[in-house]
């Protein structure tokens, strides 16, 4: 027997990255995919990759109906306003925004400059991250997603994190390489082709909202992120700067990393001596849930680099949720999530 | 005339005529400015939309 | 009861897609994946994608043992020059080369300059598009594969010529626009980063091999094909200038296409009148086995412009071949080959 | 003394090509550049590469004065709408928009589906093609700007129809790649970076409008154009097919293109025997002037392939408008166009 | 009168960068320009660019004839070795590669790995960068050429630390994006299209040779240097995180930055509240001997994100190399330098 | 038959019949390592020549 699962905000990006996914899966039907501008139209006319998979139509958000399990893929903001609706109507809710992300409202505030507007909620959810959150997500009725930036960093983070191998009195800095799709479906003068093609933005050299997530997740108070946008489409690279609170050997990093990374699904090393694909590379990943981390140490310094990929609308964002989806509702954690990606 | 952005600190030469409450654009930081005072010249920030850079 | 089954040239791009698909594969077990230069390497790291899926490592090609099904993936003319040998080791082979593709030994004197070194296994092999070729492929014990422009630019004629819409009198130009895996994974001067990005590059304005196949596949004699190197990694997209043999209505082309797509899992028709993604499209369908095909017409001047996307390492290569062997063993069609596609 | 010249359009794409030429130019002043939107902002603001060369502000449209020289770079209609004012302001004008290319009033109606709002204007303008209008243009008044893919087709066809070596009876068939700046610096859902990106876009196979400029320019009547969008944000290629009149020797047509050549300074014919660059290449253009034209012979089937490279900017509009310019006042023809293009 | 002067490895891609800026500088004569490889080839069958420009051909290194001013652009180590032959022969030396630009030969020994061939010609290069080298480079008979990664970083750094701005006890982090031009046009695994494109490699996370460069520019002992390779041919980027010595304003920063920049012809500063581009971005500058620089200050942390985006092979290398000639030879110093690089 | 390989302490499982001298590839780190002794089975980096990354 099926679950039955809806998706609010299906026409963007994170949306479509979750049809693509339900649509295989073994134990859910979708029943509703909304879209106000799209309403009526199929599904593959707004994800030509859905042709053939389905014919199913995009309603508009205001006919939803009952179902078991809500994903909601909306821009910043649409969720929190109208989320007794949407409880209302499921039993699961898995909200892809940043919405429901983090647990302190007065750090909402900080960030975000408004209060939150329903606060709280902000305990109910889980923060949708399994490789920090499995436990805790296994059985739960709300999950929040994940920023791709902060998940980026976060996972090339934690592996230290959790070996206390960082020296927390030096700052830490991530420097994010991202892709055009981190900015969704609606077109703006920034993501002209002409304009957005072959660019290397400085898109936010301070004050990006992801920190927030890095510092709840982490734990440090001295994580400075910075975002440069680069000519890709799905894909974040983190590389993360930070200095070792001892001498260390590459062996004791390697071991800080192969357990952070034990008993993780979707976690690889990646570390090579030879060959092209020596650190965590985002191009080999569009379309898997996969993060891959990797380091380099330098001796001399102390300076550890600690190099995470993954594709922000899986690992960052849909493929995040559907695997919080497993844990929620008792199926096997990888389901759906086994595409290994393109190479070349 | 010559005022200074409230900005980035540039100078900026106002043309002849320049009026009251005139908008001006600061050439160094692309700030618009709004011209609060002639005697002496003086900038302020202007308000602004803050442009959605779509990321 | 899984069968054993081996690749021969598994370093390069045909044989890395046929190790992608064949380990998610459920009614096969890779064995063996041939590279002389990477002997002893894990597979990944040729292939990075598969990190994490197989621990097998290559073997140099003389150690190839005997095995149920066998792929080969190599330079043209190898597979030719040793196919008695790789007989003897595999019941069934499935050989992704143009070695086998031509039928008439003449024919491939005429295109390759020099004669058939195996011409008597010329006729044992079944030409392998199962869209045209499904009844022959079913059980049979050898395949070819399929050369990727032939295949883009056949599958966008057969519509037209099996409802025989096409004036033989006048010209066929095959106007197919490639990716740089068309060239394999051998590095050159051609192929070096800053000579291909960006390039449009007229490869082959007139001469290329590939019009045998289309001859032969088609019946046509009056094709014309050049074929233009473009910014991609993947695809392949043919535009096919034709010209109707009367007056028609797009109503009767239409037709004419949806008879050819009738029960072709992997073909689906794309013509839309609105939208971004009216006609097939590549870059949608990197990883999938699909080829997508549409037309246009101009009444006027009766041309008709068919148009085909694939991926030339998938239907254009590796993903027929697989579709090929789960003909040959009696699989469903379209096993391991179900992967959607990417959409942004 | 330089004349005082302004641009209509300034924020566009050809019209920031103009500025950036113009300012170069050492007998002319820009004295206004206009944009509606943009009124107050200085130019380099909205066109970066600008930085450090001029202070100069967008003014509005409405405040535009008199000057010698002034350059229309609007969308389609604007220019015919209000040709009497742009004349009353300037003693010569040179319009890039398509109002003043054809000239006959009903190809016009035929094209653009409604009447010539200004016809008397259509014979007062001189195609702005100075490869075939040099006389014309000499001291003319009035001269409209090429259209982009046009002007390749044209330029690929012009050595063979002025040696009169081609089969009028055979259809000749003009696939044409570009790139994403032909669309203008306007933002729509086509050109949004995640979808445009990668993209092997079919963007009109038949009808596009072009085709009235090729058959004005060539004589022509059984051209056949077909427009590919690929990845690429300047550039043109021309893939022109057609079939000769009799029996060539490649000789013949290496004497057609040098007697088209020959006292054009901006024709350079590109067919080498080997390295990377045997025919043209839109890549290395990237804002010269140049049209590189080639071509390839296939004495079995008389097919010739002739090929030709723009940056559609240029020579496919500011470019060639500059030249126009330079011919109408007295320039030196090459006058601030000597820009030699980069590799890689 | 004219200087004529000679370009040894012009076959390369920062020699064909010499050869298309002197071949439009008006004091100097090319001679001769030399590659093994390609001897007896016309200059524009390796760079296609230079087609129509000159008819010179390469000659064989062996056959290098006296000239006024010498351009070596050799792989590493090849001037060093050869440097009395080429003095005996050239007046004037500007040698664009790593060979001569470190002053202490303990300081190369211990990058290097070996033992410099000719320490004794250290002290007689200048530092060929003349935004801190001006005085010394006037009238210098040797200039060593910059590094590329470390000429951006020492930008992005200078203007603090000549304002005193950074605080010295604290980690600098350079994070510096680059194109793959970077790596000359040899080919190489790693420069295969279909692996290259796309890429986000982490190509050297720590141990990069170009920080001994930035340790001699800018004095400084806590930079940190991390190099990504990304989807560009030609461009670099470097993102320098520092943290500030005291409690600074915006305006403070302003005034550093426009202190550095002052009388530097190739120095912009880029900080823009709106558009699209508000920071130095490479994408802009192909071609131009730019060097734009930028800042973003969070007071709350004192992080200050300085930015520096260079063209590789103009400011980099090809371009600083003229520079330093117009100054070594008394010519005005941007002679030939005046491009000023394409949008969109 | 298990060993540890030097660079970064993965554990290998080396197949029977594994000799002395011969090479084996580390499945995490991707460093060939030359089997130097087989009681305690021990592992040592094998000599590799550096590539060129090509930038
Ligand atoms: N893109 C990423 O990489 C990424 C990564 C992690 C998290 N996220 C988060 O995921 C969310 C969705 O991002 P996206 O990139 O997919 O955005 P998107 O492409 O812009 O899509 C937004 C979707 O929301 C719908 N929508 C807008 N306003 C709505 C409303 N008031 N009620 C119902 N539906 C509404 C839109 O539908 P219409 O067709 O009706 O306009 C559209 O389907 C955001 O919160 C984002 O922060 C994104
Ligand atoms: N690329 C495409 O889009 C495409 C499409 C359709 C058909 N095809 C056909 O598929 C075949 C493979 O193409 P590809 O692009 O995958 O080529 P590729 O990337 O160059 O790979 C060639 C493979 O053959 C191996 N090999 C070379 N010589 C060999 C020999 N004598 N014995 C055994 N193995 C040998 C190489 O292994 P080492 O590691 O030992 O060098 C490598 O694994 C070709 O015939 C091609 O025409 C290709
Ligand atoms: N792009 C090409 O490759 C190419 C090639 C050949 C010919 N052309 C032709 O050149 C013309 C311009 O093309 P483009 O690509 O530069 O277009 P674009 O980038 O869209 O620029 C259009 C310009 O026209 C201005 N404008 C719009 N409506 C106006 C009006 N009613 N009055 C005054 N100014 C107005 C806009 O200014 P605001 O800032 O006020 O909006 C903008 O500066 C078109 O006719 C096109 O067909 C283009
Ligand atoms: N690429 C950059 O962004 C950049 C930036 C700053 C500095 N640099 C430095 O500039 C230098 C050149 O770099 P590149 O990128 O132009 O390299 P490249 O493209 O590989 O070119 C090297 C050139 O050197 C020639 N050559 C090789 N060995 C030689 C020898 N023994 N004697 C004479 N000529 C020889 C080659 O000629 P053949 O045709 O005979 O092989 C070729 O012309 C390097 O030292 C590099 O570090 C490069
Ligand atoms: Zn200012
Ligand atoms: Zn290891």
């Amino acid at each position: 027997m099926s679950l039955r699962v809806s998706i609010v905000g299906a026409s963007g990006y994170v949306g479509g990255e979750l049809l693509r996914l339900l649509l295989d899966h073994p134990h859910v039907s979708i029943i509703q995919a909304t879209s106000a501008r799209n309403a009526g139209r199929y599904l593959y006319q707004v994800h030509p990759n859905l042709r053939g998979r389905t014919n199913l139509q995009f309603v508009h958000p205001d006919t939803l109906q009952p179902c078991d399990v809500l994903f909601l893929a909306l821009p910043h903001g649409e969720a929190a306003q109208a989320i007794e609706r949407y409880a209302s109507l499921a039993e699961r809710i898995i909200d892809c925004s940043a919405d429901f992300r983090l647990r302190d409202p007065a750090v909402y505030q900080q960030w975000y400059g408004s209060a939150h507007p329903a606060p709280a909620w902000l305990e109910r959810f889980v923060y949708g991250l399994p490789e920090v959150n499995r436990a805790a997500l296994t059985g739960a009725r709300y999950a929040s997603g994940v920023g791709c930036n902060a998940t980026a960093t976060n996972l090339a983070l934690l592996p230290l994190v959790e070996a206390n191998l960082i020296d927390r009195s030096r700052p830490i800095i991530a420097d994010v390489k991202v892709g055009s799709s981190e900015g969704g479906a609606t077109v703006n003068e920034a993501s002209h082709h002409p304009e957005r093609s072959g660019a290397v933005r400085s898109f936010a050299p301070v004050g990006h909202r992801h920190l927030a997530e890095v510092e709840q997740v982490t734990g440090l108070r001295n994580v400075h992120l910075s975002i440069t946008a680069i000519e890709l489409v799905r894909g974040a690279l983190a590389t993360v700067h930070a200095f070792a609170s001892r001498e260390l050997s590459e062996k004791e990093l390697w071991q800080a990393y192969r357990t952070f990374a034990r008993e993780q699904p979707f976690i690889r090393i990646v570390k090579e001596r030879q060959g092209i694909y020596r650190y965590p590379e985002p191009k080999i990943l569009a379309g898997t849930n996969y993060a891959d981390i990797g380091f380099a140490y330098e001796p001399a310094t102390g300076r550890i680099v600690s190099i995470c990929a993954i594709d922000n609308l899986m690992k960052g964002a849909a493929g995040s949720a559907v695997q919080c989806m497993n844990l929620m509702c008792g199926f096997a954690e990888t389901t759906a999530l086994t595409f290994a990606g393109l190479h070349p | 005339m010559q005022a200074e952005c409230p900005e980035c600190g540039a100078t900026i030469a106002l043309p002849a005529g320049t009026m009251a409450n005139e908008i001006v654009a600061c050439p160094d930081c692309g700030a618009e400015l709004e011209v609060v005072n002639l005697d002496p010249p003086t900038l302020a920030l202007a308000p602004e939309v803050e442009e959605d850079w779509g990321e």
